[in-house]
């Protein structure tokens, strides 16, 4: 058996969610490295359209930022800006919007704006929106990839960043958001989906070796576990051959 | 035509206390050099504006050069928060900063907007979110063929812009390549313009994937080489990460921070 | 990704009676090869798209494919008037013509709507003109932030569109450089495009100023060599004027313009 | 004396008139031809911008159309048409727009659309808008070149495509159009300026050997000539020399 850290399953699980032939909006840091790994594994022909205006590029280490020189070098074309969200992004074009949170909540919904309920006066100032509220309303679907804790998932977020389910089933029709939303959290403890009736966001893998009270305790919401709970198939030694070269050749 | 200026006087002659200012790079060619000029020359009560505010304006802030913050993510890429705009927004130190935040998406459009001579622009964003109840300038707008609701911007228009390039010629027609981000946009919405340059030189050769400004869309150029660094100019020099991970440690504490200003920034250029 | 397909095979899959077709260039890169296949495979009732039509639409529109023309310059350019365009106009031959009329602003904003996934575009444009008196498809808009009062226009979003570029790659990325126009635009906007290109290589070597459409964003590539003539394509071959001279006389007679049909077009490519 | 056409004095004329170090947009034909000629004149640092995308062009000929290959070869920079228009056009960054017409009022209203008052059963169906309506709202200035006869002089054109000084002065401001308008008509026979009180064009030069009532006869109207009507002077021999070099140039 491989010895891997929770991270690295993490990951490979959610590269393994992109499919071959698909293009993704990636996002920097683990969304990045889930879909270089999988352009070097399962998806050779994905797209990863970065939002610095990098289409189709193809890093040969993992970039540090959205606009890494390596990102332009490797791209089928380099757009600017505003071309890459209103001719690219806002039309639906692409298939999987991979987004990075500080806090989401049992529907989904991602906060990267303020922790704490008062905007004005927050207890911790975030970064902010960047691309991801148009990424989470455009793109085909949603994938999260974040650490679990009771600090990350939560019953509620203090503050809408980047709509998810809303308050469920329905709220993004209402609102004529064009894509399907989240359909898929990565964890470093396991896999939720949105439950179909209700678009909760339900436990439907673990991650081997993780206990399901681990995960609850993880959650800051009274947790929804599939009937079918399955268990993640362990990272195989290609997978983490090729990650741990990845990271590798990406260090300083 | 675009005058040749040393840096020192362009942002003399150009950014006054209490202007619209936009240094704008999107990871690539970020004006670094004409931010801490402005530190140098100390202005005070600029609103910023950019796309992706990164160290420079987190320097910025700290040395109190603003009072507004125009952006739709501030972060040290790849790092982690700007420290000293944290504290600006959560303390008010050294003075408040007020924001006005919106999304990637939004502050292009806006651009657009501003370069195109007009009010506003249209697109599908911040639906669902909660931006809209904090940020006055998101607005919904119908469709009068369709009748679909959708969200409008107004332009973005500084009253100076700033960039940073890999060339110029000696007429200031500008040069630049590789990811080319939203300079265009901001230099074409803005009163005035800045160019710094790698290099000036006597003819620009034809670049794959090159933008050009001519001369005549740009107020002055200065010859800044390595203007750009800790970030890079394609073609020049590589993004050196090791200072992006070491503003961290330095930014976090005030005095630290102060420290830095005095010692790395207004030494004598 | 793209399909790499012959030309009668991309017109047939692709055009279908009725539709809503783009056929745009710029003076440079008309993808005049396509347009006569339309008028080979006999396609009828076409709402035809373009800023600038000229004689292959003088002969679509001639040869009876078109029931609607949606146009800002219709015009044989450098020599004069359109014709068969004319005659359809004044007379309705050989059957009548529906024009809706824009101006080029107009025109390109509308494939930038339509490129942008938005229902419709903000312009400053037709102020004054009778052109909105004429064309239902101009209307005031409001800033919500200014009060002002501006224009909006429909996005076009063509079930086809089809352009002329120099080259694609055996995946079907396609590169255009020189004049690229409103091209990219119309084929974003199109829910289906057709690029005819010079020829297909290996590899897609960079060029300055080169335009690429990705595979995935095109439907079909044809590679026709000549696709463009007598227009002309940068790199490749030069504008053949003295056939734009040659057009005005067979196109201002019926009956030589019919000859013309059977006897250059109809033939068997 | 030079021995020239009364075509060729308008070239002349209309090349004079732009100013050097500024920049004009230019349509096709005499427009090109004049903006062409004045740039190997007074004018070496006229900014020529065509429709087509082309910044700056510097043709070693006179091109046959507004995408020839010769404009973007010899430009400084070659956008897409959407920018030219948007970017470059409407925010008013020309200073003159350089237009021809087919009819054209005493209020320098132009038509270029269709002429018969019935628009969807015309007399003669013209080419259209093209880049006009808004080259003629936004510049700076606006000249137009024409010859002179009454078929285009006209009291009021069939169908307004681009807005000159509407039924007089006043109408520009109330419209809110940024530009001047047109502040020169060129022909054949002399120069037509709008008067400052009214904005009717007015007669204020003849070219020589033109006699005041041919001019008269060759305007649908009942025209206005200047008090201090002047005589455009000759073409010089220099003028005339590079005018016919660039026409002799740019023959087939």
């Amino acid at each position: 058996m491989n010895d891997y850290t929770a991270d690295e399953m993490m990951s490979v699980a959610a590269a393994r969610a992109l499919r071959d032939g698909s293009s993704c909006f990636v996002g920097i840091g683990l969304p990045s490295t889930a879909a270089n790994l999988a352009r070097r594994t399962h998806a050779p022909n994905l797209t990863l359209v970065y939002e610095s205006g990098c289409l189709g590029a193809k890093p040969s280490r993992l970039p540090l930022s959205i606009g890494d020189g390596e990102l332009a070098d490797t791209a089928d074309a380099v757009v600017s800006v505003p071309e890459v969200f209103n001719y690219w992004l806002q039309p639906g074009r692409i298939d999987v919007g991979f987004l990075g949170a500080a806090q989401l909540d049992r529907f989904g919904n991602i906060n990267t704006t303020v922790i704490g309920t008062n905007y004005a006066d927050p207890k911790v100032r975030l970064p902010g929106a960047g691309g991801a509220p148009e990424i989470a309303a455009s793109c085909g679907e949603v994938f999260i990839v974040l650490r679990q804790s009771p600090r990350a998932f939560v019953e509620r977020v203090d503050f809408i960043t980047s709509f998810g389910h809303g308050s469920g089933r329905g709220d993004r029709e209402r609102l004529g958001l064009p894509g399907a939303g989240p359909t898929l959290v990565v964890t470093d403890l396991g896999l939720l989906r949105p439950d179909p009736e209700t678009s909760e966001l339900t436990l439907t893998e673990l991650h081997p070796g993780v206990e399901l009270d681990q995960v609850r305790a993880a959650t800051g919401w009274k947790l929804k576990v599939s009937e079918s709970l399955a268990t993640t198939p362990a990272p195989t030694e290609d997978e983490l051959r090729i990650l741990r070269e990845l990271k590798k050749a990406s260090e300083p | 035509m675009a005058e040749i200026v040393f840096l020192a006087d362009g942002i003399a002659g150009l950014v006054r206390d209490g202007d619209t200012v936009a240094l704008e790079g999107f990871t690539h060619l970020i004006p670094v050099a004409a931010g801490h000029e402005i530190i140098r020359q100390r202005r005070t009560d600029l609103t910023l504006v950019r796309m992706t505010p990164d160290i420079v304006y987190d320097q910025l802030i700290g040395a109190g050069c603003a009072r507004k913050l125009i952006f739709s993510w501030g972060g040290n890429p790849g790092v982690g928060s700007l420290h000293r705009f944290r504290d600006a927004v959560q303390h008010g130190w050294p003075v408040p900063l007020e924001i006005e935040e919106h999304s990637h998406a939004g502050m292009a459009n806006r651009y657009v907007a501003g370069a195109s001579g007009l009010p506003f622009a249209v697109l599908r964003g911040y639906t669902g979110t909660d931006l809209p109840r904090q940020t006055a300038t998101i607005k919904p707008i119908t469709c009068p063929f369709t009748g679909e609701q959708l969200t409008a911007v107004p332009a973005l228009n500084p009253d100076v812009t700033i960039v940073h390039a890999q060339r110029a010629d000696r007429a200031g027609n500008v040069q630049l390549w590789g990811i080319t981000g939203v300079q265009k946009e901001a230099v074409l919405a803005a009163k005035r313009s800045l160019v710094t340059v790698e290099e000036i030189v006597d003819e620009l050769e034809p670049r794959p994937g090159a933008t050009v400004l001519p001369a005549w869309a740009v107020t002055a150029v200065a010859e800044v080489p390595f203007g750009a660094k800790p970030s890079y100019a394609a073609g020049y020099y590589d993004r050196d990460n090791a200072a992006y991970q070491a503003w961290d440690a330095i930014s976090r504490d005030r005095e630290k921070f102060a420290r830095w200003v005095e010692e790395s920034v207004r030494v004598p250029a």
